[in-house]
């Protein structure tokens, strides 16, 4: 008996599936969503009639760069708020953010990117993290999709993958950034490097960083932690014995606080260094209070403008986009990076004048576009013109960030 | 006992010990060609150890024994000894549950079909398999289990299963078959039908029969020779009209016997006696 | 080379994986249900402790957070395993997979997954210097609470009537519910003392390292299953030793330095593997015979 | 007599069987025709083929022979790295080993070629930690070969090999499924098969196995499950059987891993984590230990339902609930867990237990049925 209703079971669920697609994949199964993780309401549901485009936001929501994942979503979905709808072809359209979680695994990611394929998407928002980006610019090249990332700085997002297009600077500029502040800013001759084992952003930074570093004459200490690692008190008493002067470790915020609370325990002593990943409240928090040093770049420093203003009003008007802000209205960079990102997109969805994917991908890479993070542009590989990069450090007193000086490089 | 040429089994001063305690001490023993040897004791005599010693399932602490004149090398594991000619069964019944009659008998043809597992898998030695299919269904035949050949094993009555051990064991070719409490829980009728049946497999293939048994009627009515163990040691060893009037053997048995007995015992009664030592012993 | 901050780290980290290890060991040993929840229970202490810790005053929510793990650890048991009680091995391991899946998801869906900094307990988070390296308190304390742990525990087992239905009920199951030993008690109480020792493992944990998230259990879960199966199931301190060595060895090798600091996690499988060659049933576990 | 009735029956329901298989590969062939090739079922098509002949090979081991391995992961990682590195084309080596200056290998194999080298390369490591690993028990082979599988994991991000793996980063622009598709003149493409190629592979590998199930061998496999001693003592030599189950089914999880990469068109070494042989195990034991239908049958719904119909739990929407206050990240996975947790209550031994779906148990259902009713008949007439 148990085995026909199991059977019974897997055919009614197969053949719910097959209805589910074969209602051909723009109406997916349910309405259309009002997208976003964070609050509902602001862009409305599209009332009869009228005309959606719809716009995927594939973002890391969980896994090691969920923290992260969320904050940028937070800037997709304030951005639909602010500008709901847009004009195609003399009619007003209305965009609706389709949202999926990659969780930040490259073999979860391909599934993920194949369902936002599924719900008709024209183009793809995010992703927070390079390796997810990476592992998955290939189905959306098979769907002909777009795809703007606003805060993967690996080069390989954008090599040999023409449909992917970045506004962020990239890891050989960061590292050289960094490399540079470490060397001559903060007189450092001998620095120690740790990075995340089997992290596409971390190794790639580092090894740049590392690169530039010695060039300079510098001496450094490179080592890797195995994933899934929170004790680093070794790792902090490997850079006191080396000698170092400076600690670079360009990691997610989850290990980043790790790193930061050792090293105050062991009395590290010498300034850390970190990249784009650490702009966090996350981090902040960690370091309030505590007896380090902690200097970081990044692409956007809050500076009261009636944007950040603005900004800061609409997370903390909802618990949920509060809580996903890990707890206060601090501005993350790459939350302001994808407002621009969404307006970008739009410039591009102008510029084609329809919403068909293809003539979107064409009309993005000569978009020009002067937003909250400075003029963007893009070269032939899809990479942002910048050469720019704010540097601050953690206030430990008050916990908040301290702007230093804008960097920049050649 | 000099080891002549017919000696199929031998057993040379073996002891067998488990951390401090001696289960079997300083046996030697020996099967000729043809016979049907009984061993026989009080349970916990280390019969069994006996066994598992020869099929290699444990390494003898002293002493060794030789198959077909030739020792068997120490530490060889038990699949060897199989394949050398030496088949057993089990004290409690351990057929292959999951698996049909049939693929039981099978599993036993299993090394000696000359086949690697490329032509197994893509059925290239046709011919191997009808053979060995063929001689499994007659022994099944032979053994009156044909008829359910594909039933699922662990789904058979107790007896039957016991006749698929026998069977099972049969069909790995061997020249000499270990027989361990073959007639355990079976009725007396049951246990006549086996002794038949022993009887028979001496002749129809030519084997030697080594048997562990309780049932003093079965041993004393099929058995060229006796062997008595008693805590590990040879107590005695004989025709099986010797063993019965043997005084120690008695004694192993029942204990020192009270005045009044008749001097030799009948099996039956020997019988009931036996199963009140043992659930003394217990 | 000053090898006294890599020794403390690695003796503190040792003695928490010892107190999850405890917990598998025990659990293994009654049920032979390798617990893969356990290190996710030892994640949820962490949590619920900063959740209390924000309402509550300390001295409340320490006791309030092992009551709570305890109570988790046995619903935990009835309900996911109690039911499978007759069934085949592996199937109750999925369940026991199942129940990590949940845990860590429902930690992840509560929290949004952000790391949430543990709070500093006053006394033991503080920083002291032995002979030269710095530390804090709590790298010396852990060693010295498991060792009292586990002889309190060793002693309940030897001497406590408890302690000997739960050698019965490890020694065979079926018999020891023939003699009228209540198994499912028995079970809970494995499972309540489990929980309890890996919620004050977690306390100290999560001191030294202190941001907490859904997925921070597994890592340290699996070295005290590592720990537990290297002593040789079934035997505390076998699980003890094991989760002092795993924890000592793998700092030694992040001192090493340079290419090998990446191999810290795989070197604790290459130690297991090593160990399981020379004594396949792990160092303390007693040779078992197969009667045939 | 019944004899030859015996066998011409026993031809006809093979007969039936093959025809049910062809009719599913036509209905994929058709399916990816006709349906619009976003749609979400060729992911559960494809993904679900790779990790029902993954599935079926973990169940060799743990379900056929009774050996608890969890070291499925690690396998296919090698798989899925031996398949990478000799396919990628020459000109995208300097970008994709960026780090490594173009890396060390310039040659590349074609796909067949690298598909049997890589469950080739799978079958010789095991057969390496074979040698210590097989004499262990049970839980003690459990824990031994997920400890293999994380030592893999490390040592292929390590960056002293990273001329050949690549390190930390992501292998990527090999040869995948959608290559096979068919263009037309004008470059569109004319005949779809990106689906049919998982099944077509998945399929013979799955072939291939039960067939080793079905003969000598296998026999001699399941006899070591039921009783290892007994199985010893009628002459089955156990670390022989035990190494060839174990090299067979690393040789497939191989395959399947380089299927995966195939599927994925990018690889990290990092993402083959125990997790990922804990799913596996999932699929196996949910779809019934011992059943290689089972194991299909688990791994297309345990895709379906992960990847597909619980999606919704996530994205605020789900069968035409919208309340993206309940439906957040990490809700799918909870829902998830609990389902796990009842099919596995419910289903002690799994969906299919370890009985087969075929033509022969449909026709017993009908003779069975048929019985009952002819029986009730006689009762009516005799009266």
């Amino acid at each position: 008996m148990k085995r026909i209703l199991a059977l019974s079971l897997a055919l009614l669920l197969t053949f719910a599936a097959f209805a589910g697609c074969s209602g051909a994949s723009d109406n997916s199964a349910g309405t259309p969503a009002s997208g976003g993780t964070a609050a509902a309401g602001d862009s409305g549901n599209a009332a009869s009639g009228d005309k959606i485009i719809k716009l995927g936001v594939f973002e890391s929501l969980s896994g090691d760069n969920g923290a992260g994942g969320k904050q940028e979503t937070l800037g997709w979905v304030y951005a639909n708020s602010v500008q709901p709808t847009i004009v195609i072809g003399g009619e007003t359209y209305t965009i609706v953010l389709e949202t999926v979680d990659n969780e930040s695994s490259t073999d979860k990611a391909p599934s993920a990117a194949q369902s936002l394929v599924s719900r008709g998407v024209s183009a793809v928002l995010g992703s927070y993290g390079s390796a997810v980006c990476i592992a998955s610019s290939a189905v959306f090249d098979q769907a002909g999709l777009p795809m703007l990332t606003v805060s993967a700085t690996n080069p390989q997002v954008t090599a040999d993958n023409d449909n992917v297009f970045r506004l962020c600077f990239l890891d050989p500029f960061q590292g050289t950034v960094l490399a540079d502040y470490a060397y001559n800013t903060l007189g450092a001759t001998n620095a120690y490097v740790l990075s995340k084992q089997g992290d596409d952003y971390s190794a790639g930074l580092a090894n740049y960083f590392v690169k530039h570093f010695e060039e300079l004459g510098g001496k450094v200490t490179d080592e890797q932690f195995p994933q899934g690692n929170t004790d680093f008190s070794s790792y902090v008493a490997n850079a006191k014995a080396a000698g170092a002067q400076v600690f670079f470790s360009p990691v997610s915020t989850e290990a980043a606080s790790n790193i930061i609370d050792q090293a105050n325990a062991q009395a590290l002593g010498i300034p850390i260094l970190a990249g784009d990943t650490w702009d966090s409240n996350v981090i902040t928090q960690a370091g309030k209070g505590k007896d380090i040093e902690v200097t970081i770049d990044t692409f956007y420093q809050e500076s009261g403008t009636p944007f950040d203003v603005a900004f800061k009003e609409w997370i903390s008007a909802d618990p949920q986009r509060l809580a996903d802000n890990n707890g206060d209205d601090t501005l993350a960079a790459f939350s302001v990076m994808a407002y621009d990102g969404y307006f970008t997109m739009l410039e591009a969805i102008k510029a084609a004048d329809s919403t068909d994917s293809a003539a979107i991908q064409a009309a993005l890479s000569g978009v020009k576009y002067d937003g909250q993070t400075g003029a963007i542009a893009f070269d032939d590989t899809g990479d942002a013109l910048r050469n720019s990069a704010y540097i601050k450090k953690v206030n430990t007193t008050d916990g908040t960030w301290e702007f230093l000086e804008v960097a920049t490089v050649g | 006992m000099a080891t002549d040429k017919n000696t199929v089994l031998a057993i040379d001063n073996l002891t067998m010990k488990f951390g401090g305690v001696t289960a079997i001490d300083d046996l030697s023993l020996h099967v000729n060609r043809g016979e049907i040897v009984a061993l026989i004791g009080p349970n916990g005599a280390g019969k069994t150890t006996a066994f598992n010693v020869i099929t290699g399932v444990y390494e003898a602490t002293s002493g060794g024994v030789s198959f077909g004149g030739s020792p068997i090398p120490k530490g060889i594991t038990p699949d060897k000894i199989t394949k050398l000619g030496i088949a057993r069964t089990f004290q409690n019944i351990r057929i292959f549950g999951s698996m049909t009659v049939l693929e039981n008998i099978l599993v036993a043809k299993h090394m000696r079909t000359k086949q690697n597992v490329l032509t197994a898998t893509f059925r290239l030695s046709r011919n191997e398999e009808k053979r060995v299919r063929r001689e499994a269904e007659e022994l099944l035949d032979d053994q009156g289990l044909l008829q359910m050949k594909d039933e699922i094993a662990s789904s058979l009555p107790y007896g039957l299963q016991r006749h698929l051990e026998i069977a099972r064991a049969l069909a790995t070719d061997p020249q000499l078959i270990l027989l361990d409490e073959p007639a355990a829980g079976m009725n007396p009728q049951e246990t006549q039908e086996l002794a038949a049946f022993v009887k028979r497999i001496r002749e129809k293939h030519g084997l030697t029969v080594f048997i562990i048994e309780h049932h003093m009627d079965l041993v004393m009515q099929i058995s060229d020779r006796i062997y008595v163990l008693d805590f590990g040691k040879l107590i005695a060893s004989g025709t099986p009209k010797q063993i019965q009037t043997n005084k120690r053997v008695i004694d192993a048995y029942l204990g020192s016997v009270e005045e009044d007995e008749p001097a030799d015992i009948k099996p039956s009664a020997l019988n009931a006696k036996k199963e009140g030592a043992v659930n003394a012993e217990s | 080379m000053d090898y006294l901050p890599y020794l403390l780290a690695g003796v503190s980290v040792g003695g928490q994986y010892a107190l999850i290890a405890i917990g598998y060991t025990m659990v293994y040993g009654i049920l032979r249900l390798i617990n893969f929840a356990h290190g996710d229970i030892f994640m949820a202490a962490g949590l619920i402790m900063i959740y209390l810790c924000t309402a509550l005053p300390l001295a409340v929510s320490i006791p309030l957070v092992l009551l709570i793990t305890v109570a988790i650890g046995f619903v935990i048991e009835r309900a996911a395993y109690m039911p499978l009680r007759e069934a085949p091995r592996m199937s109750v391991m999925i369940s026991a997979i199942g129940v990590s899946y949940l845990i860590q998801n429902l930690a992840l869906y509560l929290t949004g997954g952000l790391a949430k900094p543990y709070i500093s307990i006053p006394w033991i988070s503080d920083t002291i210097t032995i002979l030269g390296a710095t530390t804090r308190r709590v790298t010396v304390i852990t060693p010295i609470l498991t060792i009292l742990l586990m002889i309190a525990l060793i002693l309940l087992i030897k001497k406590t009537k408890i302690g000997m239905a739960m050698r019965a009920v490890s020694r065979d199951f079926d018999t020891s519910r023939l003699m009228g030993i209540r198994v499912n008690n028995v079970i809970s109480v494995t499972f309540i003392i489990g929980s309890l020792l890996a919620a004050i493992g977690s306390v100290l944990y999560f001191t030294n390292y202190t941001a907490v998230v859904p997925t921070s259990g597994q890592m340290p879960g699996l070295k005290a299953f590592v720990a537990a199966v290297f002593g040789g199931i079934g035997s505390i301190p076998g699980a003890v030793l094991g989760a002092f060595l795993i924890g000592i060895c793998e700092n030694l090798i992040k001192s090493g330095g340079g290419a090998w600091t990446n191999f810290s996690d795989a070197f604790t499988f290459v130690l297991l593997i090593a160990v399981l060659l020379v004594r396949p049933t792990g160092l303390f576990a007693e040779k078992k015979i197969d009667k045939v | 007599m019944n004899n030859i009735k015996h066998r011409r029956n026993k031809k006809i329901l093979t007969a039936v069987n093959v025809a049910l298989l062809l009719a599913i590969y036509v209905a994929v062939f058709v399916a990816e025709q006709v349906l619009p090739q976003t749609s979400m079922l060729f992911v559960v098509l494809k993904k679900g083929s790779i990790y029902a002949l993954i599935a079926v090979s973990m169940n060799l081991l743990n379900g056929f022979t009774g050996l608890f391995s969890l070291g499925q992961a690690g396998f296919m990682l090698i798989g899925a790295y031996v398949y990478g590195i000799f396919t990628i084309p020459e000109e995208f080596r300097q970008s994709v080993y960026q780090y490594f200056d173009g890396g060390v290998i310039h040659f590349t194999v074609p796909v067949v070629i690298a598909l049997v080298m890589a469950g080739a390369a799978a079958a010789i490591f095991a057969a390496l930690i074979g040698l210590p690993v097989l004499r262990l028990k049970s839980d003690y082979l459990a824990i031994a070969t997920l400890g293999f599988a994380e030592i893999l994991r490390a040592l292929f991000q390590w960056k002293i090999i990273g001329p050949v793996t690549n390190g930390s980063n992501l292998l990527r622009k090999f040869p995948n499924f959608n290559d096979f598709n068919i263009k037309g003149a004008d470059g569109k493409v004319a005949v779809y098969l990106s689906t049919l190629i998982p099944f077509i592979v998945a399929g013979i590998c799955i072939l291939l196995i039960v067939l080793l199930i079905r003969s000598s061998y296998g026999r001699a496999f399941r006899a070591i499950r039921d009783d290892e001693i007994a199985a010893e003592a009628m002459g089955v030599n156990l670390f022989k059987h035990k190494q060839l189950a174990f090299v067979i089914s690393s040789f497939f999880a191989g395959v399947g891993g380089a299927l995966l990469a195939m599927y994925q068109m990018a690889i990290q070494a990092n993402a083959f984590t125990s997790a990922m042989t804990y799913e596996i195990l999932l699929i196996v034991v949910i779809g019934g230990l011992g059943s290689v239908t089972g194991s299909c049958l688990g791994s297309f719904l345990f895709i379906a339902a992960s990847e597909w119909w619980l999606r919704g739990l996530d994205g605020g929407t789900f069968l035409g609930i919208n309340a993206p206050g309940i439906f957040r990240a990490g809700f799918r996975k909870v829902v998830f867990a609990v389902i796990i947790m009842l099919v596995v209550l419910f289903y002690r031994k799994g969906i299919m237990g370890d009985s087969e779906f075929s033509a022969k148990r449909i026709a017993e259902r009908f003779r069975r049925i048929f019985m009952k009713r002819k029986s009730k008949i006689e009762v009516v007439e005799n009266e």
